[in-house]
């Protein structure tokens, strides 16, 4: 079972690495879009870090909702919406909850990332987090043994999408102004949704 | 890095603080979330015109809040779009029973943080659209990219459309001249220099010193393409060119449908430009470039306007829509007709844009 | 060399080519000599009002020429004094009954070219004053110096004495009153870059990338002082203080003496700013730097000039007093009476400035 | 003696001269100065140059007079004045005359060199053109043999005095601006006057 506990670790995780790969996810954007995705996505989660503890109290449904709150209105650019839609919506499968299982937890992944394609109207291949996220449920979803395994073949899958969108032409956000110049580099928002998935991973391993 | 600031976290802020103190007689600026109303409320009954996106293009947007061009301005971290809540409170700060219409360049951000705040205001019971701006040819189809970016044409919409609103046409009176505005407008931009965001304190792209970028955009990225650095002359008829003998552009835009309740698609069509034809031309620094270039660049451009048999009847010359410090520049046409010639010679005072009054 | 140019030895004939395309409703532009005059003639018995210098800090002055600012400008090749025979030309054109007033930057190129035109002029009777500029307090004495440079007061200058110019003063008048201009207004500059002109292809001076040049002049010469780069904060401060902590200032300035019949040395003394006073505060781009850092600079500025009791009654801030694309900035202030705010308020219509019409 | 037509070639020889040097000049200046007078030198006698058939007819003193006149409008700045003034100066002690000898070479130099204080108000020892015309004109008055050894010393004297503002401070022209900072540079002014009074020794030398 994921707990609250976890998921609280596991945002403070996420304040954590984008915290240190701000400037190489802003270096990612650089090369294919306008050099702030590590900004934006620290800018986010230090907020989110920030309220953790007035937080706990909440259940998962309040606590999902509050990130997705915060990471609205501080993120901005492209990454700021999807991914603030991604929490409103995993948050609406968790209200009321304290711990998710497997299941519960597929429905989370699926919700959010449903809430992504509605807001972004990408698809996979397309250059973008969907890239990570979508083989990312996938695994989780095929893997039958326990949610723990389920969530780190959710992780490899996802850094294996993200790896995968160096070769792709961007059809959507910035980078596909850049036509055939945006190939051979890998996607930011892939590589952003990529950690966080493994810091998932990584935080549900730990006492709860 | 060398710039006038402090440290790259307080540029915004302070940089607003300053705009206030300086501008206080036209305009109002509200910190956390950030948006720029003027001075004096909204006349009952008129349309609140809204823009916003990422900072680092200044003058635009704030400095084209007061009389005549728009009532408030919503101005994200440099280079990222605003967040939902700025528009929302914005809206909420100038709407007066009229409704809102928001000006959103074409990216994936401002679309999506704009759309965001027009569901939070519409479910206060206001009425919103959003127009979608995308003028820059350099942006080729629209069926595998974003669509085309939003550049130039918003600083025109925003006079244009802004003296209609002062007349009193209603929110879809206002809407149907601003999609006609941004389907008789387009741009093209080129970069002799990239810029430096304070956060990255390092340029945006290299770039050799016999290089340039052509088709960027106002965000500091790479062009389309890159080129052996030309005269002004080649460099003007490549954009000019570029710009007149663009075919029809058809795309679908986002906007509200009040009948069905919901977001669509709406297909638009530009027609190109033909002779005969009347142009409003905008002669733009992406902003370290000096007038005096711009002036060369305006030189050749309307020879080239009044050989394909267009007359320039209006312009517009200098850094009004620009990516921090870079060097280069962009040209927009727009066709002009009655209605736009009206509302572009109308009085407006504003920060960065004055005219009549 | 990066440039929007073609040939450089055809940059600046282009360049006012292309200035009188845009602006064709305001002004024209006469080549072979150099000079640009207003499109309506000068009303009969109103003072021509007449500047220049060299070129490269656009819109100054060109820019500055229409209703209720300047009858003509001279612009000379970049970075070098106009010749006598632009101001005689441009004087002959301009004259109506009412006499000349000559704005010049205290170079001594721009000087000695003035009094040679003015001399010209007075030989075919008409009556000739030649106003020195000098309020860069970065120079410190006179005695050694050229006296100080000729800098931001200019364009204060050019419009305070153009509005009054309109209202009717003579010429005596006319030039009291830009005297006192001149004694009220102070300056002081800084560079982050050089400059390149054209004909040079590189820069005039070279530069680190944590160093900046305190106490420059507008034509990219290096300046008083070297120092390693320092916050938007700090810069200011040096900056404003400079400005309002300048002692008295004592110098002699060229003028022509009609009841001598000859150029004589005209004693003049600043008082330094005092608490109480009000000032128009100008905040001034070198060219490459974009107005959000001047914002930068207003808001420290004013907080500085707030503390030591003096109020900015009114201000003007962007790229009117350049030097190419450099980056940079300077600060004038101009202690402000009600003469001076009269004029400074009244409306004028020129290329670069515009309020009121 | 010197003739309308050593004047001449005289002429011709600034022209290239000062195209030659065009760089040279502006470095100097950059410096010091503003950048520009070697291009404003050249300007100025690239037309002076092209001026010179159509005045081979007249007298010296209209000769002059018209190099002035053309130096005043294409120059600029602050040597086109003094130099034009100069020019000025000079003509009058020479109109009417189609030849000088010593005295009346003297007066001529004399002459223009009272027009450069007067219109410059500069002294010597203030790292100016002066610095070089001064102490050649006290060199060219006192030689007492020939004509063509006071133009040789004049022309040795500028070139000296032209060395020797290096170690000055400027207290005239734009170079005053950086006080202690000017000195150790060679005035641009100083060099273009030595440069022109070597060519006037050397146009000597020619026939006639
Ligand atoms: N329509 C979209 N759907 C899903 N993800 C997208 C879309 N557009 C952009 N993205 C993601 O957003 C990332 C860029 O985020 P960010 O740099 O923060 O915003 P912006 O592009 O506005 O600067 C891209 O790398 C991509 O993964
Ligand atoms: N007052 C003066 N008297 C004599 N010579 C002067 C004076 N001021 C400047 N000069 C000379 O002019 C030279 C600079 O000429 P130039 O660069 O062409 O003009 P500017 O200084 O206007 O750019 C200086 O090197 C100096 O020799
Ligand atoms: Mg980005
Ligand atoms: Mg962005
Ligand atoms: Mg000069
Ligand atoms: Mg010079």
């Amino acid at each position: 079972m994921i707990t609250k506990s976890h998921l609280i670790e596991w945002l403070r995780a996420c304040d954590a690495i984008y915290t240190e790969n701000k400037t190489y996810l802003t270096q990612l954007d650089t090369a294919i879009g306008d050099a702030d995705h590590g900004n934006n996505m620290h800018r986010g989660f230090r907020k989110v870090g920030e309220q953790l503890d007035s937080l706990a109290d909440k259940d998962i449904g309040a606590l999902l909702k509050a990130v997705a709150m915060t990471l609205i209105s501080t993120v901005g650019g492209a990454s700021g919406p999807l991914y603030g839609t991604f929490f409103l919506q995993a948050a609406g499968k968790a209200s009321g909850l304290n711990e998710l299982n497997a299941a519960q937890m597929a429905d989370v992944l699926e919700a959010g990332i449903g809430g992504i394609k509605m807001r972004g109207k990408a698809s996979a291949g397309d250059k973008t987090m969907l890239d990570a996220f979508i083989p990312a449920l996938e695994a989780f979803r095929t893997t039958p043994d326990d949610l723990q395994t389920a969530l780190n073949n959710a992780a490899d899958a996802a850094e294996k999408g993200a790896e995968d969108t160096i070769p792709l032409i961007a059809r959507k956000g910035r980078a596909s102004y850049l036509g055939e110049r945006s190939r051979g580099h890998k996607d930011p928002g892939a590589t952003s949704a990529a950690m966080m998935l493994r810091e998932l991973a990584k935080a549900a391993e730990g006492d709860a | 890095m060398k710039k006038l600031i402090n440290n790259p976290d307080d540029v915004l802020r302070e940089q607003l603080e300053g705009m206030q103190l300086a501008h206080h007689d036209l305009i109002h600026i509200h910190l956390d979330p950030a948006f720029i109303t003027r001075k004096e409320a909204t006349p009952k009954g008129k349309v609140a015109l809204i823009s916003g996106g990422g900072s680092g293009h200044e003058p635009m947007h704030g400095g084209f809040v007061g009389y005549g061009m728009l009532d408030a301005a919503c101005p994200g971290e440099i280079f990222t779009s605003p967040t939902p809540d700025q528009m929302y409170e914005a809206g909420k700060a100038v709407e007066a029973g009229a409704g809102i219409l928001n000006l959103v360049k074409n990216y994936t951000g401002d679309v999506m943080n704009f759309e965001m705040a027009a569901d939070m205001l519409m479910a206060d019971g206001i009425k919103v659209q959003n127009l979608i701006i995308d003028d820059d040819v350099a942006v080729k189809d629209s069926l595998y990219t974003a669509g085309r970016r939003g550049v130039g044409t918003t600083v025109l919409m925003e006079k244009i459309v802004g003296a209609a609103a002062e007349d009193g046409y209603t929110l879809e009176q206002l809407s149907t001249l601003a999609r006609k505005v941004n389907r008789y407008g387009r741009s093209m931009g080129m970069a002799l220099t990239s810029c430096i965001t304070p956060a990255n304190g390092s340029p945006s792209f290299e770039i050799g010193d016999d290089e340039m970028e052509i088709g960027i955009g106002i965000h500091g990225e790479p062009g389309i393409q890159r080129e052996k650095m030309k005269t002004v002359d080649e460099i003007t008829e490549m954009m000019t060119l570029g710009i007149l003998e663009d075919p029809a552009y058809h795309r679908q835009l986002r906007a509200w449908s009040p009948e069905k309740g919901e977001w669509i698609d709406v297909a638009e069509t530009d027609e190109p430009f033909g002779s005969g034809d009347q142009v409003i031309a905008f002669v733009n620094s992406m902003g370290g470039t000096p007038v005096s270039e711009l002036y060369g660049v305006y030189r050749k451009m309307n020879e080239i306007i009044e050989k394909k048999g267009l007359t320039v009847v209006r312009n517009l010359i200098g850094p009004y829509i620009t990516s921090l410090e870079m060097q280069g520049c962009s040209i927009t046409l727009l066709k002009a007709d009655e209605e736009i010639l009206k509302y572009w010679d109308a009085p407006a005072h504003t920060p960065a844009l004055r005219k009549g009054m």
